[in-house]
């Protein structure tokens, strides 16, 4: 059974908050806990920032989509934009140097996606810029929310 | 991003009071945040009670303020809730900052 | 100053739910109570469910699109389809007849719109489908969420 | 739909195990009742107290299994959260339906 629905915004920092809001509530009514459903939401907000703020240099009047499917036991969320790509692997081997320097003011996006999803992944063709996040459901016997265990 | 501020002793004490501190209002926060260094609060209680999603530019903001403080004083946080604390400790900033239940032990411990 | 999001779901009852759940999101964002956000969330579904049920036969494979924009004071809500349209008058006239049959099995979603928004339109231009939903948003005074008053 | 079936005395209470009584449930849900009905229960609880969101073809089913009861028996509704409570009342439902705060009010009023 696939569950999806699509959320689309303008390239604005100002919409970005209505997309996390939507992503927790659809991760709460897919089961997930509030802590995981927050891992999620915080995961896909920095994917849109990136968006914005690097595919799309803050100009707005750009789509930045956001397609969220859960099918065979887990949540997959793609994030989609037209702008300018990324180098995914060297963005990788950056994200731990940046994650280890205390006085960063930036550069923990990556590594936040990282360590919160279960998989993430990116892909680009034809213009078309895709970074894909994976979280697990919790499987039947366990569907029902949960307290955070914080 | 509204700050409100008030002065308990030698601390200063911004609560943030917006439910949400995100790019949106990062490049304002931080703003905010450098203006209470630059005048010259050295004590610094950031209370994010009223918090409820932060994102690692809400960070950033923070992480600015705390490097401009630098050694002159010291800036803690106060109330974080579950979903923040959890992005400090995931992003070792709890080791950076200390972080407070309630405003009560973090002025405690800035007066000493 | 505006803020906007697009929600679409393939034309299947199995979806429904998430737009539900992020419609329901978003208005509390946006500073609605929990009982206000329910009547749109409610409001919403049903507007969706008569163009899966209605507009598109129950065939999946097509799409149901719900933009949301909050402006001037308001939450406005465009339920947009590409199927069958609708006699907005007539449905309107049916609506108050059906809702005053108690033992009707059905024919109550357009009355329950036009009953909790404060203001509901239908209009269809070159095969593009929209009904409109409008809700009052509380003034910046009054912002915070108040508690439901059932 | 999951309805979770216990008999108390002469009435069936049935309990809707889904967070959320909407179109995808509403043909099944329906059918479930009916069969009560047909399985000769003339006096249904049908407890709600799970449900978060009930949309018109919810309503719908349960006007259906009231129909089917007619008057050989009594359907009332057990636990309404406010949404819920808030569709019955819009469509004045509230006054096809007894509705009952808890299960042993409801069981109560049945059973005289
Ligand atoms: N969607 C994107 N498009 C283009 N470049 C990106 C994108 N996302 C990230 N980047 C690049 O990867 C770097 C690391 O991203 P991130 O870890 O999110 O930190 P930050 O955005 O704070 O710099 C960015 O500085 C940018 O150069
Ligand atoms: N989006 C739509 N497209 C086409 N017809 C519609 C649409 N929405 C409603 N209708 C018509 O209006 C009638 C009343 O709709 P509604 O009040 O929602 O009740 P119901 O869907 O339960 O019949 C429907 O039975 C249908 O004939």
């Amino acid at each position: 059974m696939t569950e999806a629905i699509t959320l689309a915004i303008d390239s604005q920092f100002d919409h970005v908050f209505l997309v996390g809001l939507s992503v927790h509530a659809v991760c709460a009514g897919l089961g997930l806990g509030d802590e995981a459903a927050g891992a999620v939401e915080l995961s896909v907000v920095e994917a849109v920032n990136n968006c914005v703020e690097h595919a799309y240099r803050e100009e707005p009047g750009h789509r930045v989509e956001i397609h969220l499917a859960a099918a065979f036991g887990a949540l997959r969320v793609a994030v989609r934009d037209r702008g300018r790509c990324l180098d995914w692997a060297a963005a990788c081997a950056r994200a731990d140097a940046y994650a280890a320097d205390a006085a960063a003011e930036g550069g923990r996006g990556v590594f936040i996606m990282r360590s919160l999803m279960d998989g993430v992944d990116y892909v680009s063709t034809d213009g078309l810029n895709e970074l894909i996040l994976i979280k697990r459901l919790p499987s039947a016997a366990t569907e029902a929310p949960r307290p955070a265990a914080s | 991003m509204e700050l409100a501020q008030r002065i308990e002793g030698s601390v200063l004490v911004a609560k943030a009071c917006d439910h949400r501190v995100d790019a949106r209002q990062a490049a304002d926060f931080k703003l905010q945040l450098l203006a209470l260094v630059a005048a010259d609060h050295p004590l610094i209680a950031l209370d994010l009670s009223d918090v409820d999603f932060i994102d690692s530019s809400g960070l950033g903001a923070i992480v600015a303020a705390h490097k401009q403080l630098g050694t002159r004083g010291n800036l803690v946080i106060v109330g974080a809730k579950p979903a923040v604390a959890n992005l400090f400790r995931l992003t070792r900033m709890d080791k950076v900052f200390r972080m407070y239940p309630a405003e009560a032990e973090a002025l405690a411990a800035l007066m000493h």
